[in-house]
């Protein structure tokens, strides 16, 4: 039969989980080592701010919170290649690339702590907010993509789903669109391997998710998400695609969740202690400690100095989160709408009422 | 100035809004060099481009999507879904995202969209091009709800909805799309989006309604007349918020409450209505509400269809047996 | 015989209509191995297999339009929303197609299906996790709308969901979930599902209530009791179809009634019962009716969701409102 | 860069536009002549009922019709393969697939002429009815392979979806649970160029409708749609696979949509009539008739008699069709809930009520 149309799924990696090379044709930005450096810082901070924040909730400080651990090289790589103007529209445990974009952690924390406030950011303003329906986000990024497209801004809009959220109709809708108006968008695919309890495999019977993206007929590729140098540079490379006008693309990063889906979780229910050992041998931390030790730009005393640094920082900001008041009631009211409709104008005033206000 | 019909007055309405507004877009299936299946946005991508007037991929999600992602970035899209039936997969993106952006961010993302819909029955459509199904978003805090019932309405509340900094879900009854003509000043004048219209005056009974029905009630106050019975006539229109003032106080001058809706009777908006003269006209009321609705049941296809729809004589009824109290 | 929580009667009646009917399949995201992530199917998938009890990609639409696929082709699916707020991308296959095949092919398929689904607000819950989203499908015939508020009734209640020939939405009132123990005999007995509940007999008020807020209106009972005010508490249950009889017996007697839910007040399904009073019992009330429901606004995350909900100090105001009059 | 995962999109064609056939393998069934006669007759009945059912629609005595010119050899060729037991979930105009599976054209009519007894047909009672909802049918159907699958039945779901249904999220939905639980599910994306006024470029980005499956790891196939072998073919062939618990499959069936959309439509409006020319020189009655021709099983004479016998045999069915009264009003009630609800009792009187019943 005559083939009309064939495609590659291809795998990026630069940094093996042994912190060795597997290719020797780096992606510019990472000649200049300090530049490595200081992802790795990004890194290190997230997890400082990571392990926090589990601990306030375990400690009845904070509603549930989803842990980002093992994820610091996707998240720091994607939002470390985007630009200001660019849009990011994350799922929920993307902190490592919200923090590039000015995110504060104490917004972080206000969210997951039951206050809308946390979503009102220092982040670009035009960012999108933490998404709880899965895939959701996906669209909204792709119509705030055809906006761009159609004012001729040269703006990109990056959303993040899981291996789960890949299932998601939206997902699919969103690569579509991207297709079909050759929108500049990244749809991240996010592979952690589990979806609270299910499986990957689970999820669809394709071999890879980067193959999603070919249903809309985007440009579609796998990347090692625990090495940081495959990640900014596959971001990057889509991205300036995207910004000239070339069109979206669809890209796999594969991790592991290191840690319980969210701290309402227990995962020891669902998988194997094997599985999670195996995880530790591949995160992102390891092998980038070991290149960037090996290429004299790292060492356990600066570690050490930096690690006190993010806790430091990391207890500002827990500090700040701890220290703010609960809205007031009519906070429920005043956001709703522009222009208040006059029943939810009694309503507010019954709920002062109640306050005795 | 012309006498247009309804659909023509909402073409008018966007063509008005697309010239004075950069940032507003139209968007949804066939809704270009196809003009609509409706013909509302007939000549409009001729006039504005494609890039104002965009033909989407057949998805219905995916409207509503791209409608909340586009709106929260800076631009006015009004998205139409093609039928009443088809708006159910726009559902969770309008209730979890675009009713929700302001309240979420506090005010820093904000989703001024208008989603138009074909709506309600009567025109010998195929099944799930007839429904009456404003309900389903009449519960849904951060929405608001309109359903014009003439060209001028139309008009002025089309531009009201998509001036609005909020998402608002904008039905249009598709029986009476040509109905009939109006003059309708092309002048760029929106209605308030929170006030009902008194369409006849009278004193001994209110008939609340909106939408097609509008038609069939008016007819029946018009035979109530010559029977020598002065019903109010009420168009409820910016079904949420509603402007129950208006209908209470012409409550307080008939003492009687006849509600005329298409959707089915259990839990469509008439309850809302029903449930406020409970609370707060009971001492008005001197007969009990009455409510004249589609039945619990799907509207059949078409050879059954208006057996399901309210009727005047249906409406009349209802009238004389609050006639028969106080 | 033990004593056992609402959650735990959940799973009771699905282990025994998985047992006894082998054409009953649970399926939804994480009900397998882990059990749910509230473990209403915890243990499910152990005993009865990875064909019984399916953990499904994570798309709602794919769920729905699965389990109407299979619901029509001689299976009994049980299908889990795993929170409120997951579920309106199940809305279009729910009213577009499983409230429909029955009538569509006049008998020739139909849809036996039930879908549960957590519901409402009060646990310190992420967004989206306490949503009271009832009234999406109150207006739409062809479904049953069900909300157990104690184990017993949890019990009996999904046991004729699921033997119902048609589909049921199932609401899981999760605020509620673990609040007490009651004996319930595994003996596989359903309840109707067009009973209200009397649960408390009273003469002065009748407060109508279901779901998670049938504890604080108790409670109020109660408090009312103390001040020698007698009130009648009913717990709805089944939602739709309506018992409004029961109601209207009670009001017959008091003259009163307070109406108290969680969703928002405007068009909640509140609305319909008020209305139906408007209608049916406008003479034998002497006082307004009263709706203690959430604001129309979003319930707000967890720090201020507490001032969202009815309150007992709410629904006693609003009773003493009731006895002002008459 | 490694690849770790390749795609073909293979296409499938026997016999050319000009009747000749393009390869020599052809498949078993079409061994015997005889069989492909009766396939032709079967789309010319199929032609001749269409006409019939335009005109009525045209005279006042139907409502909107979806005509299914220059579909038949995708319709006939999908339904000709299919067993008694399978299922088949048709989008709206798939007729000469449901003539083969038992539906009866008056039912047809019935259906586009108001009256939901039309659903009720003589085809397989499990079969779904006509969908208007696009896509939607696609997932019921895996929901039905599922049901086969988790009892062990030999039988397959089939579902037809078109070219505009191919963007729909439940298309999607319905490919990726295929995949997911290895369904026998075959998904026919029907293409006919159009989607009402939206031509199949506007629809997605993607080179062939074909590699949708991909996103679901279906077997994925471009058929031409206008060849009845080959349609016939693939449709085997994905059948038995689909049978043996291999899976799930995604076909592209190319063809061109001959007719409006449907009665209510102008596709002049829209398209060109170069275009739709090219699609008369494409569509699938004039190569088969070669075809049969040279091989001398068909000819004038036998097309005359047997064009004679499909308009007596339609005719009666639209009699049959113009004869049926109207449903009484209580079926509106009665069909609503297998056990009435008091509330709907209660309606169900009141409307007879007012027939004066
Ligand atoms: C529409 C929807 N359905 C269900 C959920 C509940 N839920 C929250 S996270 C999650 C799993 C997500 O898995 P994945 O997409 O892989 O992302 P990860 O959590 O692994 O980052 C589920 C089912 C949800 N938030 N939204
Ligand atoms: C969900 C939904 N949205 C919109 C429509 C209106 N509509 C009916 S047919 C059609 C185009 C379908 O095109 P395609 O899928 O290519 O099938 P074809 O009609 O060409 O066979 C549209 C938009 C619908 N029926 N359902
Ligand atoms: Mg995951
Ligand atoms: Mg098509």
């Amino acid at each position: 039969m005559p083939t009309v149309a064939t495609f590659d799924i291809e795998y990026l990696q630069y940094l093996g989980p042994d912190g060795n090379l597997v290719r020797d044709d780096l992606p510019e930005f990472a000649a200049d080592r300090r530049v490595l450096v200081e992802l790795f810082k990004q890194m290190l901070f997230t997890r400082a701010f990571d392990t926090k924040a589990v601990n306030l909730q375990r400690t009845g400080k904070l509603g549930t919170y989803a842990s980002c651990l093992g994820h610091e090289a996707t998240h720091i790589g994607i939002g470390s290649a985007m630009q200001y103007d660019d849009v990011f529209a994350p799922s929920y445990r993307e902190y490592g690339a919200q923090f590039m974009r000015g995110v504060k952690p104490r917004e972080v924390l206000m969210y997951w702590g039951g206050d809308e406030r946390g979503n009102d950011f220092s982040g670009p303003p035009h960012d999108y907010s933490w998404c709880v329906p899965i895939g959701t986000q996906n669209l909204h990024a792709a119509g705030a993509a055809l906006a761009f497209k159609l004012r001729g801004e040269p703006r990109v809009a990056v959303a993040c789903v899981g291996d789960g959220g890949s299932s998601k109709t939206d997902t699919y809708a969103a690569i579509n669109s991207a297709g079909a108006f050759t929108l500049p968008f990244i749809q991240c695919i996010i592979n952690n391997q589990w979806a609270i309890s299910v499986p990957r495999k689970a999820q669809t019977g394709a071999k890879t998710l980067a193959q999603k993206g070919i249903a809309g007929g985007l440009e579609s590729l796998q990347v090692d998400g625990n090495d940081i140098i495959a990640v900014r540079g596959a971001m990057d490379f889509a991205l300036k695609r995207a910004r000239n006008g070339h069109g979206g693309s669809c890209i796999e990063f594969v991790t592991y969740r290191l840690s319980d889906h969210t701290t309402a979780d227990d995962a020891r229910r669902y998988r194997g202690e094997q599985e999670v050992k195996e995880g530790w041998e591949r995160e992102p931390f390891l092998r980038l400690r070991k290149f960037l030790t090996t290429e004299g730009v790292w060492n356990e005393k600066i570690e050490a100095e930096w690690k006190e640094e993010c806790n430091r920082l990391s207890d500002i900001e827990v500090n700040a989160y701890l220290e703010t008041k609960t809205q007031p009631v009519e906070a429920m009211f005043d956001f709703l709408y522009g222009d208040m409709p006059h029943d939810v104008a009694e309503q507010r005033a019954d709920a002062l009422k109640w306050e005795g206000r | 100035m012309a006498a247009i019909t309804l659909i023509e007055a909402i073409t008018m309405a966007l063509a008005w809004e697309l010239k004075h507004d950069d940032t507003v877009v139209v968007l949804g299936e066939d809704v270009g060099v196809n003009g609509g299946v409706f013909r509302a946005t007939a000549g409009l991508q001729a006039t504005f481009g494609s890039d104002r007037v965009i033909d989407t991929p057949l998805d219905e999600t995916t409207i509503a999507g791209l409608t909340v992602g586009m709106a929260s970035q800076g631009m006015k899209p009004v998205a139409e879904a093609q039928f009443d039936g088809f708006m159910y997969p726009m559902v969770d993106h309008i209730i979890c995202h675009a009713a929700r952006f302001r309240y979420r961010t506090r005010g820093r993302l904000t989703c001024p969209m208008v989603l138009r819909v074909p709506w309600g029955g009567g025109i010998r459509a195929p099944e799930h091009h007839s429904e009456a199904n404003e309900a389903i978003f009449t519960n849904v805090p951060g929405l608001r709800v309109v359903m014009p019932s003439s060209p001028q309405r139309a008009y002025g509340l089309l531009l009201a909805a998509i001036r609005d900094p909020d998402p608002v879900i904008f039905f249009e009854p598709k029986r009476i799309y040509r109905q009939y003509k109006e003059e309708v000043v092309d002048d760029g004048e929106a209605l308030p989006l929170d006030v009902c219209f008194v369409l006849r005056d009278g004193s001994d009974v209110t008939l609340v309604t909106w939408g097609s029905q509008v038609k069939e009630t008016l007819e029946a106050a018009e035979a109530l007349a010559k029977e020598g019975i002065s019903a109010e006539v009420i168009d409820i229109a910016t079904i949420k918020p509603l402007d129950f003032d208006t209908i209470h106080e012409s409550v307080k001058k008939t003492g009687r409450c006849v509600i005329v809706h298409e959707a089915a009777r259990t839990a469509g908006f008439g309850a809302e209505i029903a449930a406020q003269l409970a609370e707060k006209a009971m001492f008005d009321l001197v007969a009990p509400v009455e409510r004249v609705t589609g039945y619990d049941t799907h509207i059949p296809l078409f050879r059954l269809e208006m057996k399901y729809l309210p009727s005047v004589e249906k409406i009349l009824a209802a009238a004389k047996r609050t006639l028969a109290h106080g």
